[in-house]
């Protein structure tokens, strides 16, 4: 693993230093040692605050519409991340030619935050590795060992694309899926319904999900409008549905899985069980996978003559 | 917010169901509206002056109102206003006629109904802004596709009237089918004595351009400035060299071919042209049949050719022209009964369709006008002539009547005994419909005065026996099963949309009816207008016309061309794409999903919004207000909102379903 | 008078409560944290000062609350203000910075130059009732902000986890209501020594480094450390409306079909559109002002307004940002940095 | 002579002497389908029909008098029961309309109504057909004859034929009578 | 393949010779005919004169057996063919109709099957081509004039194997065996159908009319798949040819006859002896030259 | 018997009956298909229920998947969208992206749990009279066998 940060360090230092890039985005050590934060680092010294370890959760991608400007800058990335990336390029927020993707294998990551269990107290936490069997917690109490399907983020656990697709630089191996699958929806619309009337009366409205989205780039979102006002402000179930279902429908054919709305939703509302299924019909009715750097446009912004027709019915 | 609104009675129409008092009284309770009242007829000129009053009196900003369908009547409340001092586009239309009143009995839902989309159109009007339209620039040449006698007179009308024109015929020769035609009903005028001396008009007109053996393959932009794709294909003959002489057309070995003018009643050679008065009167090398281009041998033609005229390696010529109007006038088809069982197939020799008949008939026909069967060449003592071949027949494809067929029956019923004396003459019918000018005394006189047994009944089948044909058909005005024998059997067939009208009106970007026919703005009072602006219709492509009308239509065609090179410039549609580039976010899903091309990305200012570059420049969609055409599929791409479409906003669209959240909850 | 509870008790005690008041206490959930709700008969909450992730103060200031109803009909327009019914209600369970995050609250809406009414009608009887757990979380730093001792009297009575039992400490007249019941035994000595080595250990080990500091004199208008988390804020609305003690509202219109409904909702600083104006000016039109903003807001503004700060240290921004924005962090990197400008404004 | 009543129930068209019933059409599509107000007289039905030489009504007549509501007129012609059912006209029909099954429904109609039919033979033919069926399951030929020819007393018809076919050894003595008599029987019932 | 096989009355009693032949000519080019078990009468004209739910109800028994068998049906006669198959189509399109009678069967019908004629099964390119396999001798001199009657071909929209107006199977079978079937034109007019006892006269007219067109068109026998059409043609052709003053006297075969003669099946010869108008005649006209080398 | 003796039972007959369930459907309707459709219905005078709205478009392109969750959102029973037939858009390609766009949108609200039946999708021509009629009256027999929509979030 320090390896593998060692090489990460080095190669966003060499960008700065060569002037290649004037930024590199990565993930830094955070305020407690089972977490890791965002770092913005532009001078070649402080490359030595990169860190790469099981907390590395965010999705760095969702700062590149922001902070993409004529200057080159570098990115370390996960798989997912690098899904995001092309999805940005595609969708003309950001320039290839414009960013240096430094790209990990990846066998997934863990939001420590969820961790805390009998064994051990999160502030007794000094770090984290992954280690054969799964991930090591080292605390001052000893070390904890957990298996990845305990562990891993759900979006990690399904995950099938764990290398890069695109990168300048890369470093670590892909490591192998682990068995598992995500809770399936009810079977009966009206289940499912009010499956979905449980979440979403949990939603507070708060748009992390959006905000911490890559795809989410929109200057201004529908949510926010006054006039129209698609969806008000109100943190009704109802309210929430239409901004829920608007938003997965914004996402159809774009979302490439990362999770992290599902991540930073501090209600838990499954929000990735909508996309997934998404992009299942996208990928079986059309052959789209989002975030394939081979396809030009998004699913919606292309059509075919022989497209599936919802609109014939029978003879 | 101001808001009137005006219920119309459409007569009865509305006010046999839909108790307009009360709508018009429920009116007044919806938020924003300061005036309602109801009238007899809003679109008559008291109804708009009405209208107009109430702007001024009641001081309104906004009008809605209740009436027909805004296909309909939308323009014409629009002006209203416009007159009354308003943006025109601040009506909005509640269709209580289509949509309620005849559709529904006479009950309160109806009137319900009625009052719902009066409120839905209160609430889209309250978020109408008013909208202006920009002068296009007009460019006035106009296309005539198609050379017939529609495509031959909307041609010389608008050359007449000074506009250049590019006259687009696929064949060697304008002419069309009245070129093939012998005589024309009633008047029994030679077609090509009235026909020929407008072709040689078109061809010597300085501000025509004969473009024949050439296609349209690609209609681009907008009234007054459409970009056409034709393609003119080799001749292989050197248009400025030819003097028409004919030397090549005796010389050339390949003889034998089915003539398509003749309806493969004849043959001509593999240079050609279609019949002697073609114009342009020069032929062409019918490249799949010349043993130049097959084998690579003969060359007489060229040897022959006395002034050279003959290219072997010339090219289609592909050129983008410029126009600012279109007149479709493409014609139609005729439809091949050979999938009728029960008349043969097309397999017996005798059984032959009017147009062929029309050859044979023809001076200048391949039998030079005599009147002999097919097969044997023998005189014919007895002919039935068979209406509704494929017309009026569902099962075939054709539910509508081809309208001319009775006539030409008529006719040919009544020229074949003028020719024979002898023969005797039979007219299979289900009606007659003899309703043009001097079409039902035609139609007596030739039954009167030239004999032609009219028998009303359809043919069951007909089958050959002892060197004649076997006609089973019944005559129900009797009510008895009847066997005819005949010689030769002359079936109307019905006439249909050209074999490609569909890719034409898909290049065009018209719509057509449930059979390909071309279709009008409107059957009533648009009927030579198409839903896209600057595309006019004339002729059977259209529908099944008879001369007279095809005529009087390419002449409205005409003139409705000329009309839109008189205006001074055009104005451009309003209700199209806007983009807001504060919000744009620049992804370009509009520019992708734009059916027209009519978005592109470019870069402006920004305002800050980096945290760490001065980031000044973004990309943002912009739309070319010439060439959108206003179908909102951006819109509808857009997830930040900032493609709209205006007459259709999302602001509008939510209003309307809003505006029934009471009904909703109503039916719960 | 003090009181203990065994643990093996609590459901007599609750019944007898909710035989009088409405009680509304945490109650876990199938697959998302615990949350506060009003207890149904049988229902059994959790009750160990863990403190469910969103704070108490939907009871006070709802997520959603009409206003005003308008409804337009032949007779002309109706106006309605449906202010709430003051229930007596017992809040059981939160702790102590959660209730303390209720006063913060009350100096904002029961402020004597303007009460709200659908606030006060709410907190009017309703009885706080804390919990203080034997185990803190670690992102708990009460003591870094304010005095503790002085909450006590902020709320009606304290439960002190004491593992197998709760020490019931009133703080009010109020708060007397739950020390009776036959359920309850006297206080002993031990179980007193006990609830004050809890409340030691909260004070103590709440502290931050800086914890002695004046924060509210060394936040400053200008940081390089506002920069750089605005750098990484994601500009969602998690660290204000899972804060027991942020106010923001937004205040909105919206009609369906011929009435109208004018309501108030949550609203953050962290969002563009806060401080958006009609005309389309944003005076805060970046993510540095803003998240300067709610800092400062909470640690300056409050205390200059009414002498305390408005952060209770209960740890939840803490725990939640998607992007381990860490408010101690700020607070200490804050304070030690040395030479700051005095504030430009205000 | 109409009487006062029926003149009032019959409102629109009257056609002279005959009774007129609006309903018919209805219930001719309800039993099978097809609608007579479809057909527009073209006659391409009779000009086809075989045995429109033999009827008294030809099969388009018997279409128009459907749509007028002719009942009495259509149900007691002979016509009816001369459709051959060999449906050259439904397959030639310019307006897809099934004459023949138009002829089926009039039958049936017919035969429930009570009717006497113009055609007894044809009747009877198909009744004894029937009963065979009913009551051995399938039909067994010779009997089929001789018990068809019993009722309709058409004895010399066909006799030499017939004593051919036997002969042949077409015809033989047993019916065959199968097991699931009662079954078939049920199909009956309804 | 393998074919649940629906004789159908006529094929029991008069139309024997069919049988046999069908029998023969199936085992030659191994088309397996497995016998429906206890099958009913499909109720022919009579059921959907008088009764329309009997007419598919009784096809729906056999049907309903048949599917058990897990095979499509194969019904020679075409009059069964055409009440099964239109049975069948009611029943696949209509399903309360097909629920209701299905109620009253012991082995019900969901769709599964269909059915087909065994002109239809028999003039497969494939069928066709094991004939042609088989051929020991070509019946060259034989013109028949292939007469298919209405059963076969019509309505199209239910039966829709063979062109309604000039259905072709039966020319083609009889080309493969190398006989030549003469162009005629009431190839596909009515025989009269089931009016032969009842309304012989009308029978007589339509018969005269046929045979006589075949006769005018160089015919020296008909061929024919349907049993009431054959019964209709022979035992109707000498009051033809008096009513019309003409000699009427034609042989008539059914297809299968011709094939299993061409393929020289045993036992085929024993089916001509069943005919009411001698054959003789046609078999006679098949010149010596057809017979195959070996 | 009088007219009016009649007339005043049949209205007794309607009082006793309660009035049968009406469904509330939103339709949103290209203007120059579906939406001339229903004018041609109008004219031809064909009846149907008056159970739907009619929101009009100038194409199924411009149908924003958000006017159709806004209509089940507001509890509509059914929302339908119709449009030109493949091939027949008045703005040549506008169906052909609606056509995706829908789609996705119907398995979105399948996935909610919306039922698939309260969601037509069809294409409707101008010339279809006949078929926007007869579509009116298959839906709403349709919405009234399944019963009204109990919102999103029930």
């Amino acid at each position: 693993m320090s390896d593998i940060e060692t090489k990460i360090r080095e190669e966003a230092k060499r960008a700065l230093e060569s002037g290649d890039v004037s930024l590199v985005i990565g993930w830094g050590a955070g305020s407690v040692p089972f977490k890791t934060t965002p770092i913005f680092i532009d001078k070649p010294e402080d490359a030595e605050k990169l860190v790469w370890n099981p907390a590395c959760v965010n999705n760095l991608a969702v700062y590149l519409p922001k902070m993409a400007s004529d200057k080159k800058i570098g990115i370390v990335a996960k798989p997912c991340d690098i899904r995001s990336i092309i999805a940005l390029i595609q969708e003309k927020q950001v320039k290839r030619e414009n960013l240096h993707i430094i790209g990990l294998g990846c066998g997934g990551v863990v939001d420590a935050g969820d961790l805390d269990n009998a064994d051990f107290h999160l502030q007794d936490v000094t770090g984290l590795e992954w280690v054969a069997d799964g991930l090591n917690v080292i605390t001052t109490s000893g070390d904890h060992v957990i298996e990845c399907g305990a562990c891993l983020r759900d979006m990690c656990i399904i995950c099938e694309k764990r290398e890069p697709a695109i990168f300048d630089a890369k470093f670590g191996e892909a490591v192998e899926p682990q068995e598992g699958e995500v809770c399936a929806l009810p079977e009966l619309p009206d289940d499912r319904r009010k499956f979905w009337s449980e979440q979403f009366s949990k939603c507070i409205r708060c748009y992390a999900c959006r905000q911490i989205c890559p795809n989410c780039y929109c200057e201004s979102c529908f949510a926010d409008r006054i006039e129209p006002k698609w969806t008000a402000k109100k943190a009704t179930p109802e309210e929430s549905w239409m901004f829920h279902a608007t938003r997965a429908m914004h996402l159809a054919g774009r979302c490439i899985g990362c999770g992290e709305c599902e991540r930073v939703c501090p209600v838990n509302i499954p929000i990735m069980q909508l996309e997934i299924e998404m992009a299942k019909i996208a990928k079986e009715r059309y052959g789209y996978e989002p975030g394939d750097p081979d396809e030009e446009a998004p699913l919606l912004g292309q059509f075919k003559d022989a497209d599936h027709d919802p609109g014939h019915h029978g003879g | 917010m101001r808001i009137g609104v005006f219920v119309c009675w459409c007569g009865s129409n509305i006010a046999k169901t839909v108790d307009v008092a009360a709508v018009a009284e429920a009116a007044r309770d919806m938020p924003g509206v300061v005036y309602s009242t109801d009238y007899k007829y809003m679109c008559s000129e008291p109804g708009q002056n009405m209208v107009k009053d109430a702007i001024k009196e009641h001081r309104l900003d906004r009008v809605v109102i209740a009436s027909c369908s805004p296909r309909l009547h939308e323009p014409t409340f629009q002006r209203c206003i416009a007159d009354g001092g308003l943006n025109a586009y601040m009506v909005e239309m509640a269709n209580l006629r289509e949509h309620c009143s005849w559709v529904h009995e006479k009950t309160p839902e109806t009137t319900e109904k009625a009052i719902h989309l009066v409120r839905m159109a209160v609430a889209k009007v309250t978020k109408n802004d008013p909208l202006q339209r920009n002068e296009i620039p007009l460019g006035r040449r106009a296309l005539v596709i198609g050379g017939g006698i529609a495509g031959i007179q909307a041609a010389l009308d608008i050359a007449d009237a000074g506009y250049p024109v590019v006259l687009v015929e696929r064949t060697p020769s304008i002419g069309g089918h009245m070129a093939q035609y012998d005589k024309t009903f009633p008047t029994l005028d030679c077609a090509a004595c009235i026909l020929t001396p407008k072709m040689v008009d078109c061809a010597s007109h300085p501000l025509i351009d004969i473009w024949s053996y050439s296609e349209v393959e690609e209609v681009k932009g907008f009234v007054g400035n459409f970009e056409v794709k034709i393609r003119k294909r080799a001749k292989s003959i050197i248009d400025e060299k030819c003097t028409g002489c004919g030397e090549c057309l005796e010389k050339c070995p390949v003889k034998g071919i089915p003539s398509e003018f003749d309806e493969n009643m004849g043959t001509r050679r593999a240079i050609y042209r279609p019949f002697p008065q073609a114009v342009p009167n020069k032929p062409v090398i019918d490249r799949l049949n010349c043993r130049k281009f097959l084998e690579d041998k003969c060359g007489v033609c060229a040897k022959i050719c006395p002034t050279g005229a003959i290219d072997y390696a010339q090219e289609d010529e592909v050129l983008t022209e410029k126009f600012g109007g279109i007149v479709v006038a493409t014609g139609f088809g005729l439809w091949n009964h050979s999938v009728m069982g029960e008349y043969g197939y097309g397999k017996y020799p005798d059984v032959i369709s009017a147009i062929q008949f029309e050859r044979i008939m023809n001076a200048s026909g391949p039998t030079d006008g005599h009147i002999v069967r097919p097969s044997d060449g023998k005189t014919p003592k007895a002919i039935a002539f068979l209406s509704c071949v494929g017309s009026r027949d569902q099962e075939h494809g054709h539910a509508y009547c081809s309208k001319v067929c009775c006539m030409y029956n008529a006719k040919q019923a009544l020229l074949v005994r003028d020719k024979l004396h002898d023969v005797e003459t039979y007219v299979f019918y289900m009606d007659i419909r003899a309703n043009g000018k001097g079409y039902e005394e035609f139609v007596q006189r030739t039954i009167e005065d030239f004999g032609a047994n009219y028998i009303r009944g359809r043919v069951s089948k007909i089958y050959p026996d002892n060197g004649q044909m076997v006609i089973k058909g019944a005559d129900t005005l009797l009510g008895k099963a009847v066997e005819v024998r005949v010689d030769l059997v002359v079936l109307a067939t019905a006439m249909q949309p050209q074999n490609d009208a569909k890719d034409l009106a898909r290049m065009l970007g018209i719509s057509t009816d449930q059979y390909n026919w071309f279709s009008e703005a409107h059957p009533k009072l648009k009927p030579v207008e198409v839903l896209t602006d600057g595309i006019y219709l004339a002729g059977a492509c259209q529908y099944p016309k008879d001369i007279p009308d095809t005529v009087a239509q390419a002449s409205a065609a005409a003139s409705k061309v000329i009309g839109l090179f008189s205006k001074k410039a055009i104005l451009s549609e309003p209700m199209i794409a806007n983009i807001n580039e504060d919000t744009c976010a620049g992804c370009g899903l509009c520019v992708n999903v734009c059916p027209y091309g009519a978005i592109e990305l470019i870069e402006v200012m920004d305002k800050e919004k980096s945290t760490r570059e001065n980031k000044v420049m973004k990309s943002v969609a912009n739309v070319n207000e010439g060439v959108c055409k206003g179908c909102g599929t951006c819109a509808a791409a857009c997830r930040s909102l900032s493609a709209n479409l205006r007459g259709f906003e999302g602001k509008q669209i939510l209003a309307e379903i809003d505006a029934l959240a009471d009904m909703v909850k109503g039916r719960k | 008078m003090s009181k203990v509870i065994s643990q093996d008790k609590i459901s007599d005690f609750l019944n007898s409560l909710m035989a009088k008041y409405t009680v509304v206490a945490p109650m876990p959930r199938h697959d998302a944290p615990a949350e506060f709700r009003e207890l149904k008969s049988g229902d059994q909450p959790i009750i160990d000062g863990s403190s469910p992730m969103m704070p108490p103060k939907d009871f006070f200031l709802p997520r959603y609350e009409v206003l005003v109803n308008v409804q337009m009909g032949k007779d002309g327009v109706k106006l309605d203000s449906p202010i709430p019914e003051a229930k007596p209600r017992v809040l059981l369970g939160a702790w102590l910075p959660d209730l303390q995050g209720i006063q913060v609250l009350d100096r904002v809406f029961l402020d004597k130059k303007f009460t709200d009414p659908y606030y006060a009608a709410r907190r009017e009887n309703t009885i706080l009732v804390a919990v203080m757990p034997a185990k803190l979380r670690w992102s708990w730093f009460c003591s870094a902000t304010d005095d503790v001792e002085g909450w006590k009297n902020s709320v009606d009575a304290i439960m002190y986890d004491l593992g197998d039992k709760f020490y019931i400490e009133p703080t009010s007249d109020k708060g007397n209501v739950i020390t009776e019941g036959s359920f309850l035994t006297d206080a002993s000595d031990a179980d007193s020594a006990a609830k004050d080595a809890i409340w030691d250990n909260f004070k103590t080990a709440t502290k931050l480094p800086m914890s002695d500091e004046r924060l509210y004199e060394k936040l400053a208008w200008e940081n390089p450390i506002w920069g750089e988390i605005a750098e990484k804020c994601i500009a969602c609305g998690i660290c204000s409306y899972s804060c027991p003690s942020c106010s923001c509202f937004d205040i909105q219109d919206e009609t369906c079909g011929s009435c109208v409904e004018r309501y108030r909702c949550r609203d953050t600083c962290q969002f563009e559109e806060f401080t958006l104006m009609g005309h389309g000016y944003n005076p805060r039109d970046n993510q540095l002002p803003r998240v300067r903003q709610r800092l400062l807001h909470k640690f300056k503004y409050q205390h200059e307004q009414f002498g305390v700060v408005g952060c209770t240290g209960c740890g939840r921004c803490v725990e939640l940002c998607p992007v381990n924005v860490d408010i101690r962090d700020v607070l200490m990197r804050t304070c030690s940095v040395e030479n700051q400008e005095t504030p430009a404004e205000s | 002579m109409i009487s006062d009543e029926k003149t009032q129930e019959c409102m629109g068209v009257i056609v002279s002497g005959c009774p007129v019933s609006p309903e018919f059409k209805r219930e001719i599509q309800e039993l099978c389908g097809e609608n007579v107000m479809s057909c527009y007289q073209c006659g391409e039905c009779t000009a086809g029909c075989p045995a429109a030489f033999a009827m008294d009504i030809t099969p388009n007549q018997i279409m128009r008098m459907a749509q007028l509501g002719l009942k009495d007129e259509v149900l007691e012609s002979k016509s009816i029961w001369l459709c051959a059912g060999c449906e050259t006209c439904a397959t030639r029909c310019p307006r897809g309309v099934a004459l023949s099954k138009v002829m089926d429904a009039s039958r049936q109609i017919a035969v429930k109504s009570g009717k006497t039919c113009a055609e007894p033979n044809v009747v009877k033919f198909h009744e004894e057909f029937l009963r065979q069926v009913q009551m051995f399951g399938r039909v067994h030929e010779i009997t089929l004859i001789a018990l068809y020819k019993m009722r309709s007393r058409k004895f010399v018809d066909d006799v030499l034929a017939g004593g051919q076919m036997f002969l042949k050894g077409k015809l033989g003595l047993i019916p065959s009578i199968i097991k699931g008599r009662r079954e078939v029987k049920g199909l009956f019932r309804k | 393949m393998k074919y649940a096989y629906f004789p159908g009355c006529s094929l029991e009693s008069t139309a024997k010779e069919f049988q046999e032949s069908t029998q023969l000519v199936g085992d030659a080019i191994g088309v397996e005919l497995v016998h429906i078990d206890d099958w009913n009468c499909c109720g022919a004209t009579s059921a959907h004169n008088l009764d329309h739910r009997l007419s598919v109800a009784l096809p729906a028994r056999n049907l309903g057996i048949a599917e058990g068998m897990g095979m499509d049906v194969v019904a020679p006669c075409a009059a069964c063919y055409n009440r099964m198959r239109s049975a069948e189509v009611e029943l696949k399109a209509n399903v309360k109709l097909r629920d209701d009678i299905n109620a009253d069967l012991e082995k019900p019908f969901t769709g599964a099957i269909s059915v087909k004629s065994s002109l239809e099964v028999f003039t497969t390119s494939e069928a066709l081509a094991k004939v042609s396999d088989g051929i020991r001798k070509k019946l060259t001199g034989l013109k028949p004039a292939c007469y298919y009657g209405c059963l076969l071909v019509r309505p199209p929209k239910v039966l829709g194997f063979d062109d309604p107006e000039n259905p072709q199977s039966l020319d083609k079978a009889m080309e493969t065996i190398g006989a030549e079937p003469v162009e005629w034109y009431f190839k596909n007019e009515c025989c009269g159908a089931s009016f032969g006892l009842s309304k012989s006269e009308i029978v007589v007219k339509l018969v005269g009319d046929i045979i006589s067109n075949a006769k005018k068109h160089g015919a020296n026998c008909i061929v024919t798949a349907c049993p009431l059409c054959m019964t209709n043609l022979e035992m109707r052709q000498a009051a033809a040819g008096k009513l019309r003053g003409e000699d009427l006297t034609m042989p008539v075969f059914y297809f299968t006859e011709l094939m299993g003669l061409a393929m020289e099946v045993r036992g085929i010869k024993k089916c001509f002896a069943s005919h009411l108008v001698d054959v003789n005649s046609a078999l006679d006209a098949i010149t010596a030259d057809g017979a195959m080398v070996g | 018997m009088s007219e009016e003796t009649k007339t005043i039972e049949s209205e007794i007959e309607e009082i006793k009956q309660p009035k049968e369930w009406q469904p509330a459907i939103l339709g949103i309707l290209c203007n120059w298909c579906s939406y001339a459709g229903a004018d041609l219905a109008g004219s031809a005078r064909l009846h149907y229920p008056e159970s739907i709205r009619i929101v009009r478009v100038p194409c199924s392109g411009r149908v924003d998947p958000m006017f159709v969750l806004k209509g089940f959102q507001k509890g509509f029973d059914a929302v339908m969208v119709l449009g030109c037939h493949p091939g027949d858009c008045h703005y040549a390609k506008g169906n052909y992206y609606a056509r995706r766009r829908i789609a996705m949108l119907q398995d979105l609200l399948e996935t909610l749990g919306v039922p698939r039946e309260r969601f037509h999708f069809e294409w409707v021509s101008a010339s279809e009279g006949n078929r926007f009629a007869e579509l009116m009256t298959e839906m709403t027999e349709r919405i009234k066998k399944i019963g009204p929509f109990d919102g999103v979030t029930p």
